[in-house]
């Protein structure tokens, strides 16, 4: 039974976004946004059937794609997989995404092709659940493609806006080129393990079949799946695309950009842990190493980026960069369990923030650009209370769920000895204060300063924003202390050894969070803003290198315009000249010769022909004579 | 072999009777009857030659006329038949030509029908005089054929190089055949497969040198590297149906009388004059040979602005294919060679009744007056387009299964010189494509000229003509089980001559 | 006289006539030379005729001389043909076709 | 019986067109309507071959054999393996819908219709025959077709004129074939040779039948010897790296439906000779030179992709990505293994419908704007939403987006490659697996690269006012074409097993194919 109800959860969203686009009535028509709507609740009821189920609900069932033996008498299969982590998972997409759905209702009203933007939307949330409930790796490929194609459907909604189908573009090629290690990856386990699935490869690299030379392979395989991790959830030399994909609708950017496809990566690392940490006991390889020290600098970089940016949905965009660092920190100190609560934790909080900056864009017409907003406390208080909840749930203020997660992570690196990261943690968490803070005191204290006149958002949207805003409130509690969201022992085998929050590693982060907001507090509520502009001015060099982004984007920029670039062009200069005159000109020219040559032959005089005649004679005599003579 | 049974050449007996008639309607310029004379007698010739192949089909011997000098078996039958076709035809499109001709009707059908009658004594000759004979029969009718057109320079001018190059051909082959009935002591063909061991070295060379000095007269005759320099400029000079009639009649005549010497000295029986030491220098030669001719038309043509100037090197080309066949020296060899002379058949005249057609409108055979020919008159174009990718071997067209049997018979030979042979005749079969699909072209893909006239007129005969060749054409190409039999049929009974 | 001396003769003929076709301009003696090199071959025949001992080479002369004068009456025709036409009998003036 | 109405369908209809008269747009709508009947008879006649072929039966199926000319061995002998049903398929698909294209063309439709209909009996000729004379009989008879077709049809590409475009394309094609013809003509001596010596044919008699043929055991000098030049012959139209300097022209010289013709299916006229007769007759010849195959196919994936990056015309860069594409069928037949081979064959099918869609979408563009350079072209999508969504997907499709057949046969080819190593003939080194397949996988993103960026110039971006007035394919039976390929495309991308098997059963009964079952990862 719940694997019919697993395949229907998968299939559903799959269903609307296909029936949308086939039926144009139903598209234009009102009903069709409802259709989608519609099955992305049906997967949140499921997954609240298969978390209240327990164990009993725990299911496999394969369909054969394609029958080529690919290892233990399996072909290549699509199936479908409920456990506990794919449960937990289902209950994140499932909840967050019916909310943002519904918010979806209300800000996309005016857009004239809803309907189109409904059928991408729920073809996003079809490959993401193929990623939630995936058996085996190349299963899980297959729905990585898919996210990344719908992120760039989505991205580039606005179709008529160049940067939109630019960012798009960003999205999807960044995403493709860490396929391209992630499919790597997946051949070179294959190649160690003889399967896909995930059970087996377990089951062979937990019988220690693996000899010396293979670790250092199944070392750099693992390394290589980070690789397509990096790509999707944005880790340093791959992060690139998130903040440009912005562009997209903000129900998108809460969706995919906060909540779900980011947090993928994180999924897919956790579901193949097995790699990771081939021997078990200390020695771990550089793999694991080489994940947390990604995840360390991500965060730390993308925290001070976000403390120049000037586009709220753009400081939230590295927010999120710098949350999944430290959910990327927590995978490198072999925290899987804990890195789960911080993913589900983030899901709801940083999709309120986005929800929330959704509407405060609604409100002011479209306008994102924080210093020409201010004073909304007053004209959008919902929106202002619930954004509220969400900061302090996001900077870690105790009894909201960033708290629990995010001190968790830090006992995880105490407990691993990493002391440099978990410095670099505890100094994130402070600047991710200062840069909501200042976010937070920019839009709703001061003055208007903008020139619309902002109204607060409707009830379809607001809804959505006090759920998550309860939600965010309640879940650090219940996931911590396994009250009704047991997430220390639920996750069983991924459970490193079952952490408690230390008070002194939590007074400190607190401090330094209280810290950050002090100081957020002295420069960005004076009403001229003077003390902004005097901080910038203090620091010129450091300031232009945040705007800037530490010039990744000029260096991909260069990369691909001269390199990629320079190269096509010498490979069709080597087409035209080489390959074209030289492999087809030469020989056509020889011929050519030749026939011009013979042609003068016919000389037209009545000797000649005579004289032709007779040295042909003559040259018959000689070969005969000169070939073998008798 | 002993007796005169006259009977047995009755085609031959048409024929002259119907030249003599011809001579004397025209003496009393009753033009009328020389064109009767000269349709009945083709037609009753050629009945008579198909009826005695039917008859005899199931003897497998050979029949002898005139003392053993007249030998009548399938392959006669075969090329008979083919000489028959090709000089109906001639006679139509001639009818088209001398429609614009004023004086000499009478005279051009007589030579046409006369040179008919060589054609038709060269298939049965058995011994060296009456192919002698015969040859020169057909080349003095070719030499006034050539020069028709009397006021015109050029056709003059033509006929002046094809009579003198004409005659050191005959001379060399006259010398040649007396070396040969020096060394072997008697005319007969069959002669020469007899005595070569036991003829001594004096002998046995100059044997050799005879047939060479043969080869050497044929070889002029089908155009062979390096005979062929009269070619193109007898095929540009002469009248288009006289250059249809040198291309297909002269040439298939000049085949079958090298395809009687051949088998005789080099022939796979057994029984060939030039033992193995020779066999494999004679080989080298034919090869030589045969690759020389192929790449010469072929790469001669890929210039040429006049397009019958085209076909004549094309003819060459299609020279070194037939070549090709006989280098292979066996009965698979042989047999591509008649069928691919059958496929040569309907492709080339069915080229030529289109250019006398269009000659007629525009006057000129330069390729670029043909441009747009497929809106004015799209059935022409259709015709000289299939027979052009007839002449390129284009399937479904006669044209690709004659050379496909031809690149069998090679590859079936084997060896590295085979091999080598087979991909020079492939790169041949591109260059052809080249500069056919160049006349395609101008056919599909320019627009007509200001000032190029509409819809050519096709009177009946010509039309009937032009449906023939083109069903010719595709029937010798897709349905070629029948035509294939007939053809081994040949060959078998070339090979088994003794 | 045996067989070898006559042959040879033929031969010198039938070279002398094929530099007469080589190196002649006027058309008249180039159809002169053709003449000459098929009396020649006849010669030959004759002479493998007399060394065979039977008739078939004497039968042969026939043929040949018949040939030769039928081409020759064409040549000649074809010269004066071409005479009023052209006014010249000079071969190198005979190169309208060419190329 | 099947195999005989899909042939003699388009042959049929070829024939009657001749009959009918093109006077006005009213026999002109008769022309292009008794045209598409007779590709639609072709069409029901392949799908019902390919339900009714039943895996794990007989090898050939749907026979047909009529004697010809029985003394040289020549027989009208048709009928269909795994493989060819997927090809026939295929054809069947792209004719039907390159006859709804054609409606764009309006001067000589008789011509148009006739020439195009004799291609596709040619091209369906050489998939179904198992008679050797007719296999190539066919193979060279669907070449003079496209030089017409492209030359009077054609339009100018880039600094090409169509007749030299086409013109090149022709000596191209009949080179191979000529080439490819002097190695068959060995093989059916050799064959008949080793049959006579194993008793199945009489002393002295020969045989085309490509049945026999492929049972004949030939001695390994002479596979090694002949397999290069077999190889070669059809690894020129494939196009195979160094030999494709004919393809993109042709591509973009070509009218759409031909186009869409040429890139889906000649190409695997190509692929489809080097498997029926390269690795089923000369399996050690396979075996012994494929190798050098895969370093080859490198070039072309890579190298296809960075030249079509470079390229400024739409038709090029398609014609450069299917040249890339064309790659990843070599490496697959390169594996001779049973999933790098079914992968290849997978691969042909899809990327022929991929390349059709692709040349229709631009052949429906390009008669409005006249232009294909991608610069000039923006922002049309708010003019022609239908046809700009296609393209789009066309565009996912081709960059390897599951759900469609190019990447789950893009998928088998990797996979398939991944394990297998390609000795070098001569050399005695072997390139270990894992190199040729890091070159397929960059290939993919390369190709995701120009695609997206062809797509956001042509398609997105601000709307050029230049373009005011195109029209979109708004009439049914202008998107029908369009809808049945993306169908098939999906189809067999989502449900892949449904064409797989059929082509698995086919592969499996290859001779050079290790037939061992539990050959893991081959």
């Amino acid at each position: 039974m719940t694997g019919f109800l697993a395949w229907l959860t998968l299939i559903a969203p799959l269903g609307a976004a296909v029936v949308l686009t086939i039926l144009p009535g139903l598209r234009r028509s009102s009903l069709g946004p409802l259709v989608a709507v519609g099955s992305v609740l049906l997967c949140a009821a499921t997954s609240l059937i298969f978390w209240m189920g327990g164990k009993s609900t725990d299911v496999e069932s394969t369909w054969t794609w394609m029958d080529f033996a690919t290892g233990a008498g399996r072909g290549i299969e699509l199936g479908v997989l409920v456990d506990p982590l794919s449960k937990m998972m289902l209950l994140v997409v499932g909840w967050v995404g019916s909310a943002i759905f519904l918010f979806a209702l209300g800000y996309m009203k005016g857009d004239p092709s809803i309907g189109r933007f409904f059928a991408k939307f729920a073809l996003f949330v079809f490959s993401m659940l193929g990623i939630v409930l995936s058996t085996n790796f190349l299963m899980i490929f297959v729905f990585w493609e898919l996210v990344g194609a719908s992120s760039y459907l989505l991205i580039g909604y606005y179709v008529d806006k160049p940067s939109a189908v630019e960012a798009g573009k960003k999205a999807f090629l960044t995403n493709r080129v860490a396929d391209f290690g992630f499919l790597l990856g997946i051949l070179m386990i294959w190649n160690l393990t003889g399967s896909f699935h995930f059970g087996e490869i377990e089951a062979a690299v937990r019988a220690g079949k693996l000899s010396g030379a293979d670790a250092g392979q199944l070392a750099l395989a693992s390394f290589l799946i980070f690789v397509g991790a990096m790509g999707k959830s944005a880790q340093i030399p791959f992060h690139v695309w998130l903040p440009d994909a912005m562009e997209g609708p903000t129900p998108v950017s809460a969706l995919m950009h906060a909540a779900t496809m980011v947090a993928a990566g994180v999924y897919m690392v956790i579901r193949v842990f097995f790699c990771f940490e081939p021997l078990g006991g200390a020695d771990w390889g550089w793999a694991p190493g080489f994940v947390a020290w990604t995840g360390g600098f991500t965060a730390i970089l993308a925290a001070t980026i976000a403390l120049v940016q000037r586009d709220i949905k753009k400081v939230l965009a590295y927010s999120t960069l710098s949350q999944l660092g430290y959910m990327v920190m927590a995978l490198g100190a072999g925290a899987y369990s804990i890195a789960m609560f911080h993913l589900t934790t983030h899901a709801f909080f940083k999709g309120l923030l986005f929800l929330c900056a959704g509407s405060v864009i609604h409100g002011c017409h479209h306008e994102q650009d924080m210093f020409a907003m201010g004073g909304l406390r007053k004209k959008m208080p919902v929106t202002f209370w619930t954004f509220t909840a969400g900061m302090l749930a996001l900077t870690g203020i105790c009894p909201f769920a960033g708290f629990w997660s995010k001190d968790l992570i830090l006992d995880a690196l105490h407990a691993k000895h990493l002391a440099g990261l978990q410095l670099a943690a505890t100094a994130t968490a402070g600047l991710t204060a200062l840069y909501m803070s200042r976010a937070w005191f920019l839009t709703f204290f001061g003055e208007y300063r903008g020139h619309a006149h902002p109204h607060e958002s409707p009830k379809v949207m607001t809804l959505p924003l006090v759920f998550l805003a309860a939600m965010s409130v309640v879940i650090g509690v219940a996931g911590y202390f396994d009250w009704l969201f047991p997430v220390q022992g639920y996750l069983g085998k991924w459970t490193m050894q079952v952490l408690h929050v230390n008070a002194s590693i939590a007074i400190v982060s607190t401090g330094v969070v209280l810290l950050g907001y002090g100081i957020a507090w002295a420069i960005y509520t004076r009403p001229t803003l003077d003390r902004a502009e005097a901080v910038r001015a203090r620091f010129p060099a450091v300031y232009d290198l945040l705007w800037n982004k530490y010039y990744f984007d000029d260096f991909y920029l260069w990369l691909v315009r001269s390199v990629q670039q320079g190269i096509a062009r010498v490979c069709r200069a080597f087409e035209e000249n080489v390959i074209v005159k030289g492999l087809v000109g030469v020989p056509v020219g020889f011929t050519t010769w030749v026939a011009d040559r013979s042609r003068r032959l016919q000389a037209g005089r009545l000797n000649f022909y005579a004289y032709v005649f007779v040295g042909g004679v003559t040259v018959l005599l000689l070969f005969l004579l000169a070939v073998g003579a008798r | 072999m002993s007796g005169w049974n006259l009977g047995l050449a009755l085609p031959e007996w048409i024929l002259a009777g119907c030249v003599l008639a011809a001579l004397a309607a025209d003496a009393q310029g009753r033009g009328e009857w020389v064109r009767r004379f000269a349709w009945f007698g083709v037609l009753a010739a050629t009945a008579a030659a198909g009826l005695q192949g039917l008859l005899r089909l199931d003897t497998g011997t050979k029949l002898h006329a005139f003392h053993g000098r007249y030998g009548l078996d399938a392959f006669a039958v075969v090329f008979k038949l083919i000489f028959g076709g090709t000089s109906l035809f001639i006679l139509a499109m001639s009818g088209q030509w001398l429609s614009r001709v004023d004086r000499g009707h009478g005279e051009f059908r007589l030579l046409a029908l006369m040179a008919t009658l060589g054609m038709f004594f060269a298939c049965s000759i058995e011994d060296f005089a009456s192919l002698f004979v015969s040859l020169e029969l057909i080349t003095v009718c070719f030499y006034c054929l050539a020069a028709f057109k009397r006021n015109d320079a050029r056709s003059v001018e033509a006929g002046i190089k094809y009579v003198i190059l004409g005659g050191l051909a005959s001379a060399f082959l006259l010398l040649g055949i007396a070396f040969l009935y020096g060394a072997t002591g008697s005319l007969e063909i069959r002669a020469l497969s007899a005595h070569a061991d036991d003829l001594g070295h004096a002998g046995a060379s100059l044997l050799q040198f005879g047939v060479l000095l043969v080869i050497v007269g044929l070889a002029f005759k089908i155009a062979a590297v390096p005979f062929q320099v009269w070619t193109p400029d007898v095929y540009e000079g002469a009248a288009s149906p006289v250059t249809a009639f040198l291309s297909m009649g002269s040439k298939a005549a000049g085949f079958v009388l090298l395809l009687k010497v051949v088998r005789a000295c080099l022939g796979p029986g057994a029984d060939a004059g030039l033992r193995d030491p020779d066999a494999v220098r004679w080989l080298g030669l034919v090869a030589l040979m045969a690759a020389t001719t192929l790449l010469y038309g072929n790469l001669g043509a890929m210039w040429q602005g006049n397009l019958k100037r085209l076909l004549g090197y094309s003819s060459i080309g299609h020279a070194g294919y037939a070549l090709m066949g006989i280098f292979a020296l066996s009965e698979a060899g042989f047999a591509a060679v008649v069928y691919y002379l059958m496929a040569y058949l309907f492709t080339v005249l069915g080229v030529f009744a289109v250019i006398i057609l269009v000659n007629g409108a525009t006057k000129s055979h330069a390729i670029d007056d043909y441009s747009g020919l497929g809106r004015r008159s799209p059935f022409l174009a259709l015709v000289l387009t299939v027979g052009l990718l007839s002449l390129a071997g284009v399937p479904p067209l006669g044209g690709f299964f004659g050379k496909f049997l031809i690149f069998r018979a090679v590859v079936d030979k084997g060896g590295v010189l085979a091999y080598s042979l087979a991909f020079v005749g492939a790169a041949g079969v591109v260059i052809s494509l080249y500069y056919y699909l160049c006349v395609v072209k101008r056919l599909y893909m320019h627009e007509p000229g200001p000032d190029a006239p509409a819809t050519i007129a096709v009177p009946a005969p010509m039309k009937a003509v032009l449906w023939t060749c083109l069903a010719g054409m595709f029937v010798l190409g897709i349905f070629m089980g029948p035509f294939v039999a007939l053809a081994e049929e040949a060959a078998r009974a070339l090979v088994a001559s003794r | 006289m045996t067989v070898g001396h006559l042959v040879t003769l033929a031969g010198v003929l039938f070279t002398l006539g094929m530099l007469g076709v080589l190196s002649r301009r006027n058309i008249l003696i180039i159809l002169l030379s053709v003449e000459l090199m098929l009396n020649a071959a006849a010669l030959a025949f004759v002479a493998f005729a007399s060394y065979r001992g039977n008739l078939d080479g004497q039968v042969m002369v026939f043929f040949a001389i018949a040939v030769a004068a039928a081409e020759v009456a064409v040549g000649l025709a074809l010269v004066i043909a071409l005479f009023r036409i052209r006014v010249t009998v000079d071969a190198d003036q005979v190169n309208l076709l060419k190329q | 019986m099947l195999s005989l109405i899909v042939l003699l369908a388009p042959a049929v209809g070829c024939f009657l067109l001749f009959f009918m008269k093109e006077r006005d747009d009213a026999d002109r709508e008769r022309i292009r309507g008794a045209a598409t009947l007779s590709v639609t008879a072709s069409l029901l006649a392949s799908f019902w071959m390919w339900l009714a072929y039943d895996t794990g039966g007989e090898r050939y199926q749907n026979v047909v054999d009529v004697s010809w000319a029985p003394s040289l061995g020549i027989g009208f002998r048709l009928g269909t393996d795994g493989i060819s049903i997927a090809m026939v398929v295929l054809t069947s698909v792209v004719i039907w819908a390159g006859c709804y294209v054609s409606r764009s063309i309006k001067d000589r439709v008789k011509e148009h219709y006739i020439l195009l209909l004799a291609l596709v009996t040619g091209v369906f000729g050489v998939f179904l025959s198992l008679d050797l004379f007719f296999f190539y009989f066919f193979y060279e008879m669907a070449v003079i077709p496209m030089y017409l077709l492209i030359g009077v049809w054609g339009s100018r590409a880039a600094q090409y004129s169509k007749e030299y475009a086409t013109m090149k394309l022709t000596l191209y094609l009949t080179t191979g074939a000529v080439f490819a013809l002097v190695g068959l003509l060995a093989v059916y001596f050799q064959g008949s040779e080793a049959l006579q010596a194993a008793g199945r044919l009489q002393p002295g008699e020969r045989t085309f039948d490509i049945r026999l043929l492929g049972e004949a055991v030939y001695s390994a000098g002479f596979q090694k010897a002949w397999f290069p030049v077999v190889f070669l012959g059809f690894a020129c139209i494939v196009p195979m790296w160094p030999l494709h300097s004919w393809s993109p022209i042709g591509h973009a010289a070509a009218p759409s439906s031909v186009s869409m013709l040429h890139a889906g299916v000649l190409m695997k006229l190509g692929a489809y000779g080097i498997l029926r007769l390269g690795f089923d007759v000369l399996p050690l010849g396979a075996q012994h030179w494929m190798g050098w195959v895969a370093v080859l196919c490198c070039m072309n994936i890579l190298y296809g992709g960075l030249v079509a990056m470079a390229q400024r015309d739409m038709k090029f860069i398609i014609g450069f990505s299917s040249s890339s594409h064309m790659g990843y069928v070599l490496l697959g037949l390169s594996t001779v293994g049973v999933m790098g081979v079914s992968g290849a064959v997978f691969l042909m099918f899809a990327h022929g419908i991929m390349t059709a869609l692709a040349f229709g979408l631009i052949g429906w563009f390009y008669d409005q704007t006249h232009t294909r350079v991608v610069d000039d072209l923006g922002g049309m999508i708010r003019q022609m939403p239908f046809v700009g969504t296609c393209f789009v997907i066309m565009a996912m499709a081709s960059a390897g987006l599951p759900g469609f057949a190019n990447f789950a046969s893009e998928l088998l080819v990797i996979v398939g490659a991944w394990k297998s190593s390609f000795p070098l003939a001569g050399t005695g080194l072997s390139v270990p697996g894992w190199i040729p397949t890091i070159a397929a996988i960059w290939g993919i993103v390369i190709s995701a690269t120009y695609l997206l960026r062809a797509v956001r110039d042509a398609w997105f971006g601000p709307s050029n006012p230049r373009w005011e007035g195109l029209e979109d394919a708004r009439a049914f039976r202008h998107r029908l074409p369009f809808v049945g390929l993306i169908l098939v495309l999906t189809l067999t991308g989502c449900f892949p097993r449904t064409i797989v098997d059929t082509i698995k059963d086919g592969v499996k009964r290859l001779r050079p194919i290790p037939s061992a079952p539990e050959e893991a990862q081959r």
